[in-house]
């Protein structure tokens, strides 16, 4: 009979909410017409009360026997997301761990202290000597926080610089700001981590205009396929990318639909590693139609 | 924006037209309504009704006391911050006290007092730099919807302030229980609507916000203080931020920068869709109510159905906010 | 204080060398005045002689410069902001002082509302508001919001608001300038109810006649200086005038040239039909003066709005020179030569926030442009001619409109208008808060405007000014046009007759000349 | 918000007085100048003062407009949507234009046409609903900013328009080259300034937007067609916002659903401290530039010093916005 899956995620305010918000969206489109016997319920929300609001309706108002969500700020979904679980529904939590343990059935996480650790790597390795950097963050949230704290535990120790950090609210011209005036104010940086695609096209954009292209390098993450390209191409201002991608929503959708469907017992953790994308490996992560 | 003065007789205001503004937005509402109802079976439940109320009484809490600040021809830019860091400092005031007081209802009273505290004091501020200050409020609430935003980021130290476990327990049946069936936070709001509508049309307080907002100089003539009139107003908005976050900690458990981004927008729209001018003179609390909930009604809405793509929603949102407004305004001309 | 306590003829309110500046501008010197209980004080003097200013500080509303006031023979501070209405001291704005969102009971019980146990009492307010305004024959739903009123149903409510109050001292600025004689004669009736109970009246008029009927006391100001202060029974309206301008005020009205009869129409009205007005009809020749009589609310300026497109028609024709004109625009009625003068000059004529020249030329930007672009010196020079024209007295050039005495404003208002060199101007009560000097100047600008060849409709409740500037006078009652006089029919009987419905001229007449 | 009447005194307005309240914003400007200089010796260099004049002219160009439309009495909300609907639209025509058209500056020109006349249609939409739909301009541009930013976003299918890359770079001069070493977008910024400028007090369309917002009734009654200056006004914000946008594509040739976020509250803010009233009937586009520059050396201060912790950003923001308006202001009561 009927089956009806929730799938709650952030409103696309920046590229890789953006992203996730397209790739629900396939996955939805893909699996309805596979199974047509499966019911959508799409939402997206700009912030926590509105997302609680979208899951109390769907449970309320569309009957769903699963959730899907990417919690836009764990902490505040927990107990929301609890009663929906404590209300008999499957839940699949994606990226983001909630504040109680043992809630959700499914749990696919991307690993945001691992993009920061793995950035910080490839700087250890590129600048062995150390060297002077500047850090161009996202909004203030948890999900900043932990990508920031893993980036500075892995460069403790070595002699890497950390000029400065300024937040760049995950946006392209506050990126394009920021590192305008960083460039006035350092005129010695060597590397600049952004942790994000969208914060780092910005950056690129002030490099360029300020003719320090040779002086250092970018390094963002989720693999967004404009810096993928030039990754790919071996641009030499940007190096490597650290993939944290968006589509992991849609595996949790697959994952959850799967378990709904075909009875396939699916339950626990499933960590989608954050990964280096260099020139070598970055054809694996090109994708002509996505629009992240 | 209003039609010219001649245009109504001295007299016969009362009949036919007044009916007609006094039910534009009942009407958006109906119409609302309606259109949930044939969109989902579901619509019309208790559950889901209620569902919409609970929630739409923070935001409702807030343009209630909107309703007065406007009224008095003055706005309020800060609410949604200072409900950040009510809420962020009620958190922490919490944990702090838990050794000290145990898990209990005493700590979540010492957390309410706090917030409504807070929420004073952060009125009785941007109320002193607008009267005392002579500062516009449209920069004054600018100024302090940034500082207040900042400070819950600092404390929360760009994270997330999260409210212990088990006190969260303790405090969680103020959102999710209620009397008789109807939940705590309708109950608070509906409260606070009456006596809102109250305080507007039967005390001096409300009659002299009307005159402030008509025309300042008039009632400073009638030897009204206005400087004190205005500055009550922001503080009752204030205390009324806290009324709104005590019902919000308990729903989320915690406060971050994000919280309450965009409320005070989400309140102005709600007093204005209710009938109140932004420009002051004119106020109507029960109009608020109808105005947020239609707010509240549109979201829900949204959610009943799958033909509109979710990107559309801000789309959809607009085009509600725009008809009921021109649903009472439009006839004018008629 | 020991001297005159107790007796009957001792000064309740006194004023002893009271001197003020606003900044460096002096506007009163040294001014002695007082009032006694149960007497009638008149204050008279130019425009900008400084009356409103004294009496605004006599209650509180601006504070004296140096001098000092003394209440119930004690010397007082009197508190700011309409404060001292709690000791007894009750003024009437000469500007109306009205929230325009707040109905009639609420604005007569504004900052003193009624209340039981803790909530306002409305019903109460609304029955004391309706009882007040029956007493002044103002019919009025004290439900109706003050922005639907008549300028002059506003003036009554200011009125019902001050004599509602516990005055001991009431001060009444200019209350009969845009009043009609029945209104005056309601209003009189009051304050004369009231001086019987002991209350002190200050009572401020350019009108001469009320005066002398009404006050018991003159105080004559010229400049900020006190001239005089004396008793009415010893003057004539002559003396007073000579007092006031320090001249000689022979012959108010100019005389009338006799208006030619076979003179073209220059504006004609068919069965105009609007809000307000019910089937008008009425011809204008070229080179007339005619008079527009009759009580409040009969429907003037609803004519008058309706004529120049801002109001609704609902029927009728109406030609200017000739050509039908259907203006649904002022712009349009002032291309086609035909200006109007509103008689609310602060809610309609004049910008309070902003100064004399962009007032001034507002109306008629497009003739200052030099190149496509505004000209300042031009406007200044526009500027200066009307200063001179319409002897505007500005202290200061550079202040706010809002900041001039009433008449000055006026006066501004009436070179707004004539800055469009109109043909046909319907002039909204034009003398509305102007002395009598300056009156005989306006009045000789009207009679030498319409020897020039315009034509001009004069809007008046003042009979005496319908009387001497018309030519024909038309009496309006309640929407339709009740008579029109000519020549020696034109008497303060005829028109009140017509005015009251005593008379009425046959239905749906074609009154031309 | 303004002080009673008698409070100032007549005359002596000019020396002193005047003169205090109209260099209240350069006294602000020169104050952050010199706070910049101590903070940072590369504050006050040619490269830096550059960079922030060149990308506060998006915000600047849009609050000329937005000094027009709130000196007439109105306010847009709509503006920073209409700029990312605008720039997708820009983005989207080009792309679609280059096999018509080929790579080169016929599509860069068509591109810029269409955004220009968009802008010109969205403000005519936003002016015939407030002044023929008789609805609060608050209303109708809340729900245009929702409409038009889910507008956006699904054109954008909730990601980013990319501008052709070929096409880009034959794009990118327009905002990063300049004559005489001053980059266009100052040039830009600074000719719609001095325009604007001279169009609010030389010309007669200036003179009724102040006339308007000072008392619609006077307006009306002297002769001014007050339903189309304020139409006007609408529309004026429209095609500076489309021109601000020319300005935008070249920098980083992408559009998104983020572009413009909060654009309406910054150009508002730049208005208001630039000293015109936001009840309407005073403007002064030379105060709005000014304005506008605080904001924009405002952030490059923040990111050119350690001293602060990045999460006070906000807060730093906020008191000097009020310090800005406080020093134009406070001088009333001294
Ligand atoms: N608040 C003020 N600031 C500056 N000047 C003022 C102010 N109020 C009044 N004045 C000036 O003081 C003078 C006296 O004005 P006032 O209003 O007392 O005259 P008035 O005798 O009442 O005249 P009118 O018959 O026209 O009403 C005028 O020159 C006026 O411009
Ligand atoms: N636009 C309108 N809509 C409804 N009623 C109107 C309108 N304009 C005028 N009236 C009414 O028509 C009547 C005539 O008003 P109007 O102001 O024209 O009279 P008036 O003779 O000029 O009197 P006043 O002495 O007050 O100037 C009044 O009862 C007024 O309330
Ligand atoms: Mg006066
Ligand atoms: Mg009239």
């Amino acid at each position: 009979d009927k089956v009806t899956i929730g799938v709650s995620v952030p409103a696309a305010t920046h590229g890789w909410t953006g992203g996730v918000n397209y790739f629900a969206q396939q996955a939805i489109d893909r699996l309805s017409t596979t199974y047509p016997n499966v019911d959508f319920v799409f939402a997206s929300a700009p912030d926590s009360p509105k997302q609680i609001a979208d899951i109390e309706d769907m449970v309320a108002t569309r009957n769903i026997d699963a959730l899907v969500i990417l919690p836009g700020d764990p902490d505040a979904m927990t107990s929301a997301i609890k009663q929906v679980k404590d209300g008999g529904k499957f839940v699949t939590v994606v990226d983001r761990q909630l504040s109680i343990n043992g809630v959700e059935n499914l749990y696919v996480a991307g690993d945001n202290p691992g993009l920061g650790a793995n950035a910080a790597a490839y700087f250890k390795e590129v600048l062995p000597e150390g060297g002077n950097i500047v850090i161009l963050r996202g909004l203030p949230i948890p999900i900043d926080q932990q990508r920031f704290d893993g980036f500075m535990g892995g460069i403790e120790g070595t002699k890497l610089n950390v000029l400065a950090h300024e937040f760049a609210n995950w946006n392209r011209d506050d990126g394009f700001k920021v590192m305008q005036d960083f460039l006035t104010r350092f005129p010695d940086i060597k590397g600049v981590w952004t942790q994000d695609d969208d914060i780092s096209l910005g950056a690129i954009e002030a490099i360029r205009q300020a003719g320090r292209e040779n002086d250092m390098f970018v390094v963002g993450g989720a693999g967004m396929q404009q810096i993928l390209q030039r990754v790919a191409a071996g641009d030499k201002l940007t190096p490597v990318d650290v993939s944290y991608s968006p589509a992991m929503i849609a595996t949790a959708i697959e994952l959850t639909t799967a378990h709904l469907v075909s009875n396939v017992q699916v339950s626990g953790r499933y960590i989608l590693d954050s990964t280096l994308i260099t020139k070598d490996n970055a054809a694996r992560f090109l994708d002509a139609d996505s629009p992240f | 924006m209003t039609a010219s003065a001649p245009e109504t007789a001295g007299k016969p205001a009362r009949g036919f037209r007044i009916d007609l503004k006094t039910a534009g937005p009942l009407l958006a509402l109906a119409l609302l309504v309606l259109l949930g109802i044939t969109l989902n079976e579901n619509f019309f439940t208790y559950n889901n009704l209620t569902n919409v109320l609970a929630r739409s009484s923070f935001i409702g809490i807030i343009a209630i006391g909107a309703t007065f600040v406007i009224t008095a021809g003055g706005l309020d830019l800060s609410v949604g911050s200072m409900a950040a860091v009510i809420a962020g400092v009620m958190i922490m005031v919490m944990n702090w006290l838990i050794p000290s007081l145990g898990i209990g209802w005493s700590v979540v009273l010492a957390g309410m007092l706090a917030g409504i505290l807070l929420g004073g004091v952060a009125g009785v501020f941007n109320g002193m730099m607008i009267t005392r200050g002579r500062i516009e409020a449209f920069i004054v609430t600018l100024g302090t919807m940034g500082i207040f935003r900042s400070l819950v980021t600092f404390l929360a130290n760009g994270g997330t302030l999260s409210l212990n476990f088990q006190v969260a327990d303790v405090y969680r049946p103020v959102y999710y229980d209620g009397l008789l069936g109807v939940p705590y936070p309708i109950i608070v709001f509906a409260v606070v609507a009456i006596a809102g509508e109250i305080v507007m049309r039967r005390t001096t307080f409300g009659r002299h916000c009307a005159a402030i907002g008509s025309n300042e100089q008039v009632a400073r003539y009638s030897s009204i203080n206005v400087d004190n009139v205005r500055l009550l107003t922001y503080i009752l908005q204030g205390v009324l931020v806290g009324v709104a976050v005590l019902l919000y900690v308990p729903r989320l458990g915690s406060a971050s920068s994000t919280t309450g981004v965009l409320w005070e927008l989400e309140a102005i729209a709600g007093v204005i869709i209710g009938g109140t001018m932004l420009k002051g003179g004119h106020g109507r609390v029960w109009g608020t109510v109808v105005g947020v909930v239609i707010l509240g009604l549109i979201g829900n809405i949204l959610n009943l159905q799958s033909l509109i793509s979710p990107y559309l929603n801000g789309a959809f949102q607009g085009v509600i906010i725009i008809l009921a407004v021109l649903l009472q305004r439009g006839r004018r001309n008629g | 204080m020991s001297s005159a306590e107790g007796t009957s003829a001792s000064a309740i309110l006194s004023a002893s060398r009271i001197s003020k500046s606003f900044g460096e501008i002096p506007v009163l010197f040294s001014i002695d005045f007082d009032i006694k209980p149960g007497e009638v004080h008149a204050i008279i003097g130019e425009n900008g002689a400084g009356k409103s200013t004294l009496i605004k500080i006599l209650s509180g509303f601006e504070q004296p410069t140096s001098g000092s006031i003394s209440y119930d023979g004690k010397v007082v501070t009197l508190p700011p902001n309409g404060g001292a209405e709690a000791m007894g001291i009750v003024l009437i704005h000469q500007e109306l002082n009205l929230a325009e969102h707040l109905t009639v009971a609420d604005s007569i019980f504004l900052g003193r509302e009624l209340k039981k146990f803790g909530f306002l009492d409305v019903a109460e307010m609304r029955r004391r508001a309706a009882e007040v305004m029956q007493t002044l024959h103002v019919n009025v739903d004290p439900d109706a919001r003050i922005n639907t009123l008549s300028v002059a149903d506003k003036q009554m409510v200011e009125i019902a608001k001050a004599i509602s109050r516990d005055a001991r001292v009431l001060v009444m600025d200019e209350p009969t300038a845009v009043l009609s004689v029945g209104e005056t004669q309601t209003l009189f009736e009051q304050i004369r109810r009231l001086t019987a109970r002991g209350v002190a009246v200050i009572f401020i008029s350019h009108k001469l006649d009320e005066i002398m009927e009404l006050a018991r006391r003159v105080t004559v100001l010229r400049d900020g200086q006190l001239i005089a202060t004396v008793g009415t029974e010893a003057l004539t309206p002559d003396s007073i005038a000579q007092m006031m301008v320090g001249r000689e005020l022979s012959n108010l009205y100019p005389p009338k040239h006799e208006p030619d009869v076979d003179a073209p129409l220059v504006l004609s009205v068919h069965n105009l039909v609007a809000k307000g007005v019910k089937d008008v009809s009425f011809d204008l020749r070229k080179g007339e003066i005619l008079g527009f009589a009759g009580l409040i609310g009969s429907g003037r300026t609803a004519v008058a709005e309706a004529i120049v497109g801002l109001s609704h028609r609902d029927s009728g024709a109406i030609e200017v020179e000739g050509q039908p004109a259907n203006f649904t625009q002022v712009a349009q009625s002032v291309d086609a030569g035909l200006a109007y003068m509103t008689k609310d000059r602060k809610g309609k004529g004049l910008l309070l926030n902003m100064g004399l020249r962009p007032n001034l030329t507002l109306l008629t930007l497009k003739k200052h442009l030099k190149g496509g672009f505004l000209d300042p010196s031009s406007e200044e020079k526009a500027l200066e001619r009307a200063v001179r024209r319409f002897d505007i007295r500005a202290r200061d050039a550079t202040v706010a409109v809002g900041r001039l005495s009433g008449g000055n404003q006026q006066k501004l208002m009436l070179g707004k208008t004539m800055e469009t060199e109109p043909d046909i101007i319907i002039m909204d009560e034009p003398t509305r808060g102007i002395d009598v000097g300056t009156k005989q100047q306006i009045y000789h600008i009207i009679a030498a405007l319409a020897a020039e060849g315009k034509s001009i409709i004069v809007i008046s409740s003042e009979m005496q000014e319908v009387i001497g500037l018309s030519h024909r006078v038309v009496v309006m009652r309640e929407g339709r046009l009740a008579g029109v006089l000519e020549g020696a029919e034109i008497t303060e009987g005829e028109i009140m007759r017509y005015a009251a419905g005593i008379k009425q001229s046959g239905h749906n007449d074609r009154i031309s000349a």
